[in-house]
């Protein structure tokens, strides 16, 4: 049966709740909730890596790259081009690799987005 | 001589140009504001405190935007017609009692010269959709046209309603004739509801914006008109918004009357008519909240069908009961 | 006098790009013609260039929004031709996070139909509700959208105590929110006299021209690859297909809102019956399946979905081939938007008929953007910009 | 019905010009068939056995030949392969059975440059207007290259 201005009673209860989003890049950053688990920016534990190159054989994006330092083999990330997928996280035998809650990866440097 | 510098300062400051343009500026503030609380959203927000002065830095970033004509458009017509459209309503805004019972201008019987130069603007409308030569902007005048042969009529049928009570053609009578009763709370209650569909589809707001429906065909009438033009039409379009809501408020809400303290009487005027076109204002915005837009044949028929009977339905109510 | 309008390639209501050539006549559509060939990204051919397992973020890419559905058909395929059975807490732990993306993407699309036929407020309202299916997406994959969750061998992630009752909290909200939805739907007129008797697909035409998913089931169709070609765990967790017999785009929007609820249904008897044990068979990184082939399906929220693999022994796949729903569901678009007898298309029907098959168009043309062939300069000054888009205007004209 | 009657239903009606039929699992069907009868099993699964769909066209470069595979398919999913020379990739179109299948065949005739006689609108659909004439990227010949930073 239809109502004429059915959604009313919706939008002026509306009004009077709280709005649904939050004013994200300047203020209320707090109230950005993100669950345990999150895929955001890599984090590296060099002293657990034991250049092993598992990482850099299962990238799908070729985000990963091995360099050599005094302490031998070790990679490091671009991640301008990490797709987020977390699979090397995933095969590192040593839990080296791990992905933070960092979401904001955005740069006017692409040095900046060199995870070392 | 005085009595003329009185009158230049009227037309140009307060309650004129000047005045206007602020409070139709604040007009698209609080129905933007206020269409965003509706859906849960934040709405203007950074330009001012709330975002008040976000209706203005829009005026001015179009400014100073680049000004296109297109090639193939009639240049004379695409660009007289925003500049037309704009003083259409400015001129319009002269006859509404703001801070007194009378206009800045009032003569015998000008309430007809406000319908009709309120049609010129529908007229202006489809000559700027014509002129710019574009697909998308001849569908929008076509569609401004037919939409026009829909609302004009319940929305003059509307207007004579209150006519007809007040026994006058100017509107300086009108409002004085409201002073005991205002004439929303009397049989003319069916005229202020067809008044204000009509005035939605007017102002081509939801669910009438079929002119310049964004999904359908991208801006409509509007889509060649850029920088300083598109400017003026959105400020022509602010100032026509307070001028349908101060006109639905001087006929049925007892425009600025209200009680007087002496001395304070511009101010208190001014300020009973504003709340009472504010509360206009808000009731469109809240049509244009719970519905979706319609088809332009759909919205014929609805006119033709519902809304023209109902205010011929008013008309009749009113001559029996006065 | 007729003549032509262009919707797209950029068009306010279409994100994508897509050049529908419409003749019009007054308000009145005639004719119609569809040109998809813009964003043709090559992944058919770059899955071939890439190993199994890298294949499935590739895969994963195809389409942002039924990501779940192509990794899952992708993954089915792979599969099958190394004749490897999944553990059946992975079949469950799949068939919630496919469900889950399903409401996801009902629910944007419901958003973005209410948009189109300028219903501003109720678009505002599925999204800010539809946030919820985002965050237990989250929650469970790690990712809002792309969820990275399928594999070949299982999934990626278990689901804990405490997530399930988030999720069904969640599952609450959304079916309380979702059964207003219908009723707005179902009762404000404006909405009504802008979805009824408006596209029509006959269901002797759905047929003939191969539409699928909702399209088809809102022509009365009953199929359904959950029901005919069971998957994951859908052979084991029950549900209803979904028709409606009104053939038009207010059938197709019933469809997607009672399908949100029978999933929100689905994913709770697959919570109640999670089966314990592994999620997940360890393969090693890189898989050589044997030669042979290999044709996976998969009900996409779309509609249904079908892969193709073709190995030959080595560790890269000879050929992949994915036939998405919107390049089945095109013809059928066509078909909706032309008059034809006492059935009259408007301009104002084009954007919700063309959104009511809910196309996505990155699906459909998949197919590459750089022209490595001629090695065309593309920085282009001003002038040869401007020279360039009206030689264009005019060659469509 | 179910893979066993529909592979005996297609060798009764259709005896030894059906190279081979196999069944690799549940409700997967591929058969092989000759040029010359692919319309004709097309048309008996579609209109005969009531498959109802053609849900997909495949055409695959196979070295020194292509093939074609059209996926059939309500429940169970039948794909019909034959297989055209690569110096003459012409085949019977089979629009006129199934007329949803055009965007199918054009599609394999832009990536792989299958000649499909009978379909009535055999123009670009996938590719982008500039595409050079006679480069077909889904062919093994076809490289492609890894696409160069415009800066």
């Amino acid at each position: 049966m239809p109502k004429p201005g059915l959604m009313i009673g919706e939008v002026y209860k509306n009004l009077l709740s709280k709005r649904a989003t939050i004013l994200y890049p300047f203020k209320e950053r707090e109230l950005v909730h993100l669950p345990e688990g999150f895929r955001g920016r890599i984090v590296f534990n060099r002293d657990k890596c034991i250049g092993c190159q598992m990482c850099f054989r299962v990238c799908p994006a070729r985000a990963i790259e091995i360099i050599e330092d005094e302490k031998g083999k070790r990679p490091i990330f671009f991640m301008y081009r990490c797709i987020y997928c977390a699979t090397c996280a995933e095969y590192c035998p040593v839990k080296a690799i791990e992905l933070s809650t960092n979401f904001e990866n955005i740069a006017f440097d692409k040095k900046t987005l060199l995870v070392k | 001589m005085i009595e003329v510098l009185y009158k230049i300062i009227q037309m140009i400051l307060f309650p004129g140009f000047a005045f206007i343009g602020v409070l139709s500026l604040l007009y698209e503030w609080i129905d933007r504001k206020f269409y965003a609380k509706l859906q849960n959203r934040v709405g203007p927000l950074y330009a001012g405190p709330h975002g008040i002065l976000q209706p203005l830095a829009d005026f001015i970033k179009l400014l100073s935007k680049e000004d296109i004509i297109p090639e193939g458009a009639d240049k004379f017509l695409f660009t007289l017609t925003p500049i037309f459209f704009f003083a259409v309503n400015l001129l319009l805004t002269l006859l509404l009692p703001i801070c007194g019972t009378s206009g800045v201008i009032s003569f015998t019987g000008d309430l007809i010269f406000f319908v009709a130069l309120l049609t010129i603007t529908s007229i202006l409308v489809y000559t700027a959709g014509v002129a710019s030569v574009n697909r998308f902007a001849t569908i929008g005048a076509e569609r401004a046209v037919l939409q026009f042969i829909g609302y004009e009529i319940p929305f003059m049928l509307s207007i004579v309603s209150v006519v007809i009570s007040s026994g006058s053609l100017t509107i300086k009578n009108i409002v004085e004739s409201q002073s005991n009763m205002w004439y929303i709370l009397g049989p003319n209650l069916l005229a202020f509801a067809v008044y204000v569909i009509a005035v939605q589809a007017e102002l081509e707001r939801i669910p009438f914006d079929i002119p310049e429906a964004e999904q359908e065909i991208v801006a409509g009438w509007l889509v060649e008109y850029s920088g300083k033009k598109l400017a003026l039409f959105r400020l022509g379009r602010d100032i026509e918004t307070l001028l349908l809501c101060g006109l639905g408020a001087t006929l049925f809400l007892g425009g600025p009357l209200g009680p007087v303290i002496p001395g304070l009487e511009i101010i208190l005027h001014t300020l009973y008519f504003t709340i009472k076109s504010i509360i206009i204002l808000l009731i469109l915005t809240t049509l244009k909240a719970i519905f979706a837009r319609i088809r332009v044949d759909q919205m014929l028929v609805f006119s033709w069908k519902y809304l023209i009977p109902l205010s011929l339905i008013s008309v009749l109510i009113v001559r029996v009961v006065f | 006098m007729s003549f032509y309008i262009p919707i797209g390639p950029q068009h306010p209501v279409h994100p994508e790009p897509l050049l529908m050539k419409f003749k019009v006549e007054g308000e009145q559509v005639i004719d119609v013609e569809i040109n998809v060939s813009y964003t043709h990204r090559g992944i058919e051919k770059g899955l071939e260039y890439r190993d199994y397992m890298k294949g499935i973020f590739l895969a994963e890419r195809i389409c942002g929004i039924c990501n779940a559905a192509h990794t899952l058909c992708y993954v089915q395929n792979i599969e099958q031709l190394l004749n490897k059975e999944v553990p059946p807490r992975a079949k469950y732990l799949r068939l919630i996070v496919e469900e889950l993306s399903r409401i996801h993407s009902h629910l944007l699309w419901l958003g973005l139909a209410a948009h189109q036929i300028g219903f501003e407020t109720l678009f505002m309202y599925v999204w800010r509700d539809r946030e919820r299916v985002l965050d237990l997406l989250e929650m469970i994959t790690g990712n809002r959208v792309v969820t990275s969750y399928n594999t070949i061998g299982g999934v990626r992630r278990n689901i804990t105590p405490e997530m399930e009752q988030k999720i069904r909290k969640g599952l609450d909200y959304l079916e309380k929110r979702t059964k207003y939805f219908k009723k707005v739907v179902m009762e404000e007129p404006t909405v009504l006299v802008r979805t009824q008797n408006v596209g029509i697909l006959k269901p002797r035409e759905a047929i003939e021209l191969f539409a699928v998913g909702p399209v088809l089931r809102a022509s009365s169709i009953k199929h359904d690859v959950r029901a005919d070609d069971p998957y994951a765990a859908h052979d084991e967790v029950p549900f209803n297909v979904i028709t409606y017999d009104t053939c038009d785009v207010y059938a197709r929007i019933l469809v997607r809102i009672d399908e949100v609820l029978e999933c929100i249904n689905m994913i709770r008897y697959s919570l109640d019956h999670l089966p314990s044990g592994k999620y997940r068979i360890r393969l090693p990184v890189v898989i050589k399946p044997p030669p042979g082939e290999s044709v996976s399906r998969v009900e996409a929220p779309r509609g249904d979905l079908l892969h193709y693999v073709k190995s030959d022994g080595s560790d890269k796949p000879y050929r992949y081939k994915v036939r998405t729903p919107t390049l089945a569901n095109i013809p059928s678009t066509a078909r909706m938007l032309t008059s034809r007898g006492d059935y009259i298309v408007y301009i104002a029907d084009i954007p919700i008929i063309f959104g009511s098959v809910d196309p996505c168009l990155c699906c459909t043309g998949r197919v590459m953007f750089v022209d490595v062939e001629k090695g065309k300069s593309w920085v282009w000054t001003y002038n040869e910009l401007v020279k360039y888009s009206r030689e264009r205007f005019e060659r469509h004209d | 019905m179910n893979e066993e009657e529909i592979i005996n239903a297609l060798k009764e009606r259709f005896g030894d010009k059906i190279i081979d039929c196999k069944t690799p699992m549940r409700r997967r069907v591929f058969v092989e068939v000759s040029k010359e009868c692919y319309k004709d099993v097309v048309k008996f699964l579609l209109q005969d056995l009531d498959m109802k769909f053609v849900e997909a066209i495949t055409g695959t470069d196979v070295n020194d030949h292509l093939e074609v595979i059209a996926h059939i398919g309500y429940g169970i999913s039948v794909s019909v392969k034959t297989k055209v020379p690569k110096d003459d990739p012409v085949i019977d179109s089979i629009c006129d059975i199934a007329r949803g299948a055009e965007l199918y065949e054009r599609e394999a005739h832009d990536l792989l440059g299958i000649v499909f006689k009978g379909n009535p609108n055999l123009k670009r659909f996938i590719l982008p207007e500039d595409w050079p004439e006679g480069v077909y990227p889904l062919r093994k010949d076809y490289e492609a290259k890894h696409p160069k930073p415009l800066r």
